[in-house]
């Protein structure tokens, strides 16, 4: 096996994010060498797994690579393994792809921050964890990445630690992240007590037939830790504390790549560990905790006043999404929510670093003092407009694709189990999609359009370098939105497959080669051809514009002079000279929340922002999951 | 590729998209609904009312007013708002069968049921953000209602497809039934789903969806012209406003036709047969049940029309956001629900 | 040809704002009920609109008081090309009672040139159709100037 | 949920609207409607009154010398009109008239004035013996003693020049400002152009000094000044106790005088002067038109003006106070002598109009909100509505004759 070897490559994957860490620490202090560095471990990295796609993807291939070359004897893996399957590298390149955008778009987004080196260094030490965790073939090591991120992740929270509520979100992460953290490692020692091995492979061999209460309560420790770090519900508001007080570009990481994290390891989980997506128990939980997550965030979202947080929060809901499709357990659906948990690390990126464009040049994100920045920044505008179309689920960008595969596949479910809460969780699904739309035309009526303030008069579009990061995520939420085949083809139907082919991945940790399912690739009930669609748009697009043209369209009377606006283009103010006023903010959409007071006003007396509280939150959650598992398995 | 055949298929589509069902039959057909429907509403409030053709004077009269950008607003958005929507909704019109005419009668289907119900966003997107691009309060307003009533109207609209599907899908036994093409043919081969049980109450819910959707009274708080001086279209003039209230009727147009595929879909579809026992064959009787067929459609959404919309704002005064989402939440869901339950036990 | 529709549907559409310059509500009924079954205006195609913008004519009621002045000036600027002017009453010709008082900037055509006046104290709503059905032709020939 | 409207709205699909269609089909306006304005300029006789009462400012002239005389044009602009008619009321001449033209659309400013051409004749007052100047010439030089004094037919005021203080109240009173009055020169001119005979010249006149129609003709006495008020005052009998002077100026009761300065405030001709902290009570012999004012206004009856029976108890008063109510039944004849005939208000609350005093002047008809009453000034008769009127008192309170009982 040559050093260039393609069963090389995850490793070297993950040990480019580290090793460009640890340079950064030593030549960092010069500019162009840290910029070097970090592009470099970001470019080779994703560059490597690309790489790999045609073998694992659509050859079918699984990597197995022991370290030192300690491979499966005698029963046992003993050594460390990473294991790469079509799952595993479709979370790793989502990993590579956030890390590198957000890489490309720090160099300009960070450059008046202090302490630079240090933030590429905890950067990619959280890529790297990150990235460990998704190809690791073994428990232990999955733990140890996840310790490594979560502490990366904490840092990089409070990285900005003049800015107000920094080192109190840090915290609040450090603690409840902490009981995450020790969840998982308590799980996994009590796997260890119990079958006395550490692989992953083989212990989805052993434990699927040997559950008994301390594998129960393993699985519910280990259940909890990993919804820790997806942030899904009772864990929510820490989310939206270090999201808002995060650098743009962590939060990419965070929303993007720390929350697939918790997302990889429920799915090794229940898929792999335990093997326990058969049971209707188990699909419940997911599924219930999925579709809570997504409507408890989304409605949380409509409430927040801060752009980060409302991203944050919505961040959440789309993992709600991703669980819930999961938690179908049919290959539509897992497809459905693999593809979902790409989009969203592609539009959560791109708003997130459109929140940072605008912080970055306003200083602040909060609703109620920013509007009408479509005029200065109109490029930010419109990527942020993509992604919020995205994230809407608005046709025919990548959002509405994997949603609609989301509706189908629980529809679909629905009518097979004939379980009416199937169908309610569509339809909690449809509305939460709508609801979603309608925060971020909250976002866009109160950050791009609307009035512009005074003190945000000589705002500038941002550098090239940010808008370019931007673009590459645009990029990519228009091409998996316009080609939904394609991914499935090539990247989720595979991964779906694996996820339903456990066989395999056991069977490849001990060498042997189980020939791939040529089962179908899962295919949706509806019809949507994005391509044909945007045809049609364009073309009548274009014949109304051209239309419109011949018919003088153009012809508009403007505002010519410069500085003194007559009163012929002033806004109509009901007369009077227009002064400066938005509408725009957490209100905005006061006809629904007047219908939903009650609740919201239950939300907001419930989140306390006392940390003590959510550690409590924790415990619970852990007590409830023990306690259901323990009656349902 | 560049076959003659091709260029008989492009110039065929093409056609599609400009004349029929697309952009003019649109425009035609939307604005005499719009003016239907005034001169309706103008009959029922014992008045004379305006000219059918009102809409249309409106229209033109429309395109020869300036068109003033105010100079807080961004123009590309301010400007290529309204074409969008426009355009959207001239597509989706596409998507919707005409009883046995489709246009996509030899390629796959582009977009079912769920597509078209976000694709109706798209319109509803494009006027907040337009508005919004203006920088006006009142827009702002505007926005938050419209915004508001786009989600009080999606929950009972969502369950009523949903319930639509699920009752076609039990009768042809395959589960679920997401293509509008697929409820057509099965209304053509079995009758109006109307007369379904289970369908009556979606059938209602839908019937009251539509001036919600249209943004008709008395769900049209978002552009409440005496309180919030047109919402969102406050600081539009000229032939940008033309569009948007073209779009206003198209949209009229699309929803009552959808209406008539969910539910009517089996009234037009004898015309073939109708045609044939008169003794015509060929291209006449393919012209002429498709006249016919276009005849019943526009019959039908004019009978709608006048039922959903203009009845309703006779006889009713506007309510106010808050009102309006309530109103939806539960009267409306509640009839879709109940037809979803219906469907779902197989009724 | 395309002109000639636009001109002819000008002349159908006439989309009206009215403005209350410190109106005494009488003339401001009195325009309203001109919309109402007994003389329905729609027939004509007038309608009301909410913003000036959508206007086509511009009726102003009330004797321009200084509070008022220049919101009246400001929203009589912000109505699109084809505009018309119509006073309704005797307050915005001339300030009628109210005539020399110190809260009294008008008469209205002293600051725009005002294309038609409906007088009367309130004029009946017979006279405000006639005088619309005026201003609607100057309207036309206001659009057919245009280029 | 409650649709009130659902039967009537589907009722009125199929039902004739209630459309007026009105440029299609003309439309009149109701009988009273008060449109445009029409004048007649031959009716004018310039007496400005329409200007004077028009509350727009509507109504403005302008005049320019001819030969002839003056040539003057009025302009009525119907864009300052309130339509409130006043000016057609004010005109006795009948110059204005408002129809039931409403078509008043302008497209410039010319099209709303309505204006009126005449030739004013030189001023009648001016020394030109012409025919129609006759009743004034033979109403000014009556001042011989012995002569009767009329009152004239056509309702218009006739001076009595022996009972005349020139004080110019009725001056300042007539509404149409008819009346000149010049103190000094002891004259008492009357415009018979501008007069529009409403007596309230003759109802302010402190001395009775002006008759009206209807009144009793006075003969003037050489040199009576205290002549005895024919009509109403007790008949000063030959008493042997009497007070006040006989220049008919007033004298003071310091007894009963509380130094009020009502009457100081009240004098016309400012001839008293009351000090209220220092008592005094000073008549300016000078200015004192005796004119009669300062006794009536006195709430103490403390002044007396002319000759007049000592009260019964003028020395008993001045030592005891309760002899109060013995001058009750001095006042209370004096009160009843008003209705000089027992007439009784009505007790249904409604008008009664004394034929005695009424001089049929219209104001009160013109006053009532009801329209409930009918006046011909000419035919002399007043005519109520029994059923039209409200009882609202109007009529008694605006009557200048004090001619109505309510």
């Amino acid at each position: 096996m040559s050093m260039l070897s393609y069963q090389h490559f995850p490793i070297y994957a993950i040990m480019l994010y580290f090793l460009g860490a640890f340079l950064i620490v030593l030549f960092g202090k010069n500019k162009i060498a840290r910029h070097c560095l970090a592009l470099l471990s970001v470019t080779g990295s994703l560059a490597l797994l690309v790489s790999l796609v045609p073998r694992v993807m659509t050859g079918g291939e699984i990597i197995t690579y022991w370290m030192g070359n300690r491979a499966y004897s005698g029963g046992y893996a003993i050594g460390i393994a990473l294991e790469v399957d079509a799952l595993s590298l479709f979370f790793a390149l989502l990993v590579a792809v956030a890390v590198f955008v957000s890489g490309v778009y720090s160099i300009r987004y960070m450059e008046h921050d202090d302490n630079i080196p240090q933030y590429y260094t905890l950067f990619l030490m959280l890529a790297g964890g990150v990235m460990g965790l998704v190809l690791s073939g073994d428990l232990f090591n999955m733990f140890i990445m996840v310790e490594i991120l979560t502490f990366a992740a904490v840092a990089l929270t409070a990285f900005r630690n003049t800015a107000r509520g920094a080192l109190e979100a840090a915290f609040k992460y450090l603690v409840v992240g902490s009981i995450g953290s020790t969840c998982i490692l308590a799980g996994t020692i009590m796997l260890y007590a119990q079958v006395h091995t550490l692989n992953f492979a083989q212990l989805s061999g052993l434990i699927p037939g040997h559950i008994h209460g301390a594998t129960r309560v393993a699985f519910a420790l280990l259940f909890v830790g990993f919804s820790t770090k997806a942030f899904l519900v009772p864990f929510h508001p820490l989310a939206a504390d270090a999201h808002g007080a995060a650098p743009a570009s962590v939060s990419v990481l965070i929303s993007g790549v720390l929350t697939k994290s918790g997302i990889y390891g429920i799915i090794r989980l229940v898929y792999f560990l335990f093997q326990t997506m058969n049971l209707r128990p188990i699909q419940f939980m997911l599924v219930f905790v999925g579709s809570v997550s997504m409507f408890v965030c989304v409605t949380m979202a409509l409430a927040q006043h801060d752009f980060k947080r409302l991203l944050a929060f919505h961040s959440i809901s789309q993992i709600g999404y991703v669980l819930t499709a999961v938690g179908l357990s049919t290959a539509l659906g897992i497809s459905a929510g693999l593809y979902h948990a790409m989009n969203h690390t592609i539009f959560k990126g791109l708003l997130f670093l459109a929140a940072g464009a605008v912080l970055h040049e306003t200083g602040t994100t909060d609703l109620d003092r920013l509007g009408g920045l479509s005029k200065r920044m109109p490029h930010t505008t419109v990527l942020f407009l993509i992604g919020a179309a995205s994230i809407s689920g608005i046709p025919p960008f990548n959002g509405f694709a994997s949603k609609w595969l989301i509706y189908q596949a629980a529809y679909l479910r629905a009518v097979e189990t004939g379980n009416i809460g199937y169908l309610l969780v569509t339809i909690i699904a449809l509305v939460t999609s709508t609801l979603t739309l309608a925060s971020f035309v909250k976002v866009s009526q109160s950050v791009f359009f609307g009035r512009l303030p005074d003190e945000f008069k000589d705002v500038k579009e941002v550098p090239f370098g940010m808008r370019l990061a931007m673009s590459l995520f645009a990029i990519l939420c228009v091409l998996t939105g316009l080609l939904p085949e394609l991914v499935t083809k090539v990247l989720t139907g595979p991964a779906a497959q694996a996820v339903l082919n456990p066989v395999r991945y056991i069977a490849a940790a001990r060498g042997i080669e189980v020939p791939a399912e040529t089962a179908a690739l899962p295919q949706a009930v509806g019809a949507w051809s994005p391509i044909n669609w945007l045809l049609l748009l364009g073309i009548s697009l274009f014949a109304i514009t051209l239309v419109a043209l011949l018919g003088k369209y153009d012809r508009v009377s403007e505002n010519a002079s410069g500085e003194k606006i007559p009163a012929k283009y002033d806004l109509f103010f009901s007369g009077e000279k227009s002064v400066y006023s938005q509408v725009g903010g957490g209100d905005l959409f006061w006809g629904f929340k007047h219908n939903w007071r009650h609740y919201f006003s239950f939300m907001h007396d419930l989140h306390s922002g006392v940390v003590n509280d959510y550690a409590l939150w924790a415990v619970v959650a852990l007590a409830l999951a023990i306690a259901f598992l323990q009656i349902v398995l | 590729m560049f076959t003659p055949a091709f260029f008989t298929t492009a110039l065929l589509y093409l056609g599609y998209i400009l004349i029929f069902p697309g952009f003019l039959f649109c425009f035609v057909v939307g604005l005499l609904l719009c003016g239907i429907d005034r001169k309706a509403v103008a009959r029922m409030q014992k008045r004379v009312g305006p000219p059918i053709l009102q809409p249309f004077y409106d229209f033109f009269k429309l395109c020869g007013k300036e068109t003033i950008v105010p100079a807080a607003a961004s123009r590309t958005t301010f400007m290529l708002a309204p074409l969008v929507g426009l355009a959207a909704l001239v597509v989706i019109q596409l998507f919707i069968p005409v009883f046995n005419f489709r246009v996509f009668r030899n390629l796959p289907e582009v977009a079912d049921m769920i597509v078209i119900l976000y694709l109706l966003l798209i319109p509803a997107v494009s006027v907040m953000l337009g508005g919004a691009a203006t920088g006006s309060p009142y827009a702002g307003i505007g926005l938050s209602r419209e915004m508001v009533t786009v989600l009080a109207v999606e929950l009972p609209l969502v369950m009523v497809l949903l319930s639509v599907a699920k009752a076609v899908g039990n009768e042809l036994g395959t589960g679920l039934v997401f293509s509008l093409s697929g409820v057509v043919d099965y209304q053509a081969a079995h009758g109006s789903l109307i007369g379904h049980v289970s369908m009556i109450p979606a059938a209602l819910a839908m019937l009251l969806i539509i001036p919600g959707e249209t943004g008709n009274h008395p769900f049209d708080a978002a552009e409440a012209e005496t309180e919030i001086c047109e919402g969102l279209l406050a600081e539009y003039s000229g032939a940008p406003l033309g569009i948007y209230k073209l779009s206003h009727a198209v949209k009229m147009l699309t929803l009552t036709s959808l209406f008539v595929a969910l539910f009517l879909g089996g009234i037009g579809t004898g015309v073939e047969h109708l045609v044939a026992a008169i003794g015509l064959t060929g291209g006449v009787a393919a012209a002429l049940s498709l006249i016919l067929q276009v005849l019943i459609l526009v019959l039908l959404c004019i009978v709608l029309t006048l039922v959903t919309i203009s009845f309703v704002h006779a006889v009713t005064a506007r309510l106010k956001i808050e009102q309006l989402f309530k109103y939806y939440w539960t009267v409306v869901t509640g009839l879709a629900l109940i037809s979803l339950v219906l469907a779902w036990y197989g009724f | 040809m395309f002109k000639k529709l636009i001109e002819e549907s000008t002349g159908k559409s006439p989309w009206l704002f009215h403005i209350n310059a410190g109106s005494c509500n009488g003339c401001d009924i009195e325009l309203v009920s001109v919309l109402t079954p007994r003389y329905d205006a729609e027939r004509l195609g007038f309608k009301l609109s909410g913003t000036p913008r959508h206007a086509d004519i511009v009726v102003v009621t009330g004797p321009v008081t200084q509070q008022s002045l220049n919101r009246v000036l400001r929203t009589i600027e912000q109505v699109p090309e084809p505009r018309c002017i119509v006073t309704m009453g005797s307050c915005p010709q001339s300030g009628n009672v109210f005539r020399g008082s110190y809260a009294i900037a008008g008469p209205l055509s002293k600051y725009v040139h005002v294309d038609v006046d409906v007088a009367g104290c309130t004029p009946k709503p017979e006279a405000v159709i006639d005088g619309l059905v005026k201003a609607t032709e100057i309207l036309r020939e206001k659009r057919r100037a245009m280029k | 949920m409650d649709f009130p409207f659902v039967k009537e709205a589907i009722s009125s699909l199929f039902q004739k609207s209630s459309c007026d269609m009105y440029p299609v089909k003309p439309s009149e306006a109701a009988p009273n409607y008060r449109g445009r304005i029409v004048f007649h300029p031959d009716k004018c006789i310039n007496c400005m009154m329409c200007e004077r009462v028009c509350s727009g400012n509507a109504i403005t002239h302008t005049s320019e010398q001819t030969p002839e005389g003056e040539r003057i044009t009025r302009t009525f602009y119907l864009g300052s009109c309130t339509f409130c008619a006043t000016c057609m009321d004010f005109c006795g001449h009948g110059a204005i008239e408002f129809t039931r033209d409403y078509h008043m659309i302008a497209t410039k400013e010319e099209d709303l004035m309505v204006s009126g051409t005449f030739l004013k004749k030189p001023p009648v007052k001016k020394p030109k013996p012409a025919a129609p100047a006759a009743p004034k010439a033979e109403a000014k030089p009556a001042v011989a003693a012995g002569t009767v004094i009329k009152p004239r037919d056509d309702g218009k005021p006739v001076q009595v020049p022996s009972k005349c203080v020139y004080c110019t109240i009725c001056a300042k009173k007539c509404p149409a400002g008819a009346l000149t009055v010049d103190r000094a020169a002891k004259t008492w001119t009357l415009d018979e152009d501008s007069c529009v005979g409403c007596g309230t010249c003759a109802e302010a006149c402190p001395k009775k000094a002006i008759l009206m129609p209807g009144d009793e003709p006075v003969t003037v006495e050489a040199a009576a000044p205290a002549a005895p008020k024919a009509e109403a005052k007790p008949a000063p009998a030959a008493a042997p106790a009497t007070i006040g002077r006989e220049d008919g100026k007033p004298v003071q009761d310091p007894d009963k005088c509380v130094y009020c300065t009502i009457c100081a405030k009240k004098c016309p001709a400012g001839a008293l002067e009351v000090d209220r902290a220092a008592k005094t009570w000073k008549l300016d012999e000078d200015s004192c038109v005796a004119c009669g004012t300062c006794e009536s206004v006195c709430p103490k009856k403390a002044i007396v003006c002319g000759v007049q029976d000592a009260p019964a108890a003028p020395a008993p008063k001045a030592e005891e106070k309760p002899a109060a109510p013995a001058a009750a039944p001095v006042e209370a004849p004096k009160a009843d002598e008003k209705p000089a005939e027992p007439l009784k208000p009505r007790d249904d609350g409604r008008p009664l109009q004394d034929p005695s005093k009424c001089v049929y002047c219209t104001i009160c008809a013109k006053k009532c909100p009801v329209g409930a009453l009918e006046v011909d000034r000419a035919a002399k008769t007043w005519k109520l509505d029994e059923d039209l009127c409200i009882g609202c008192g109007t009529c008694a309170a605006s009557c200048p004759k004090q001619a109505i009982l309510y």
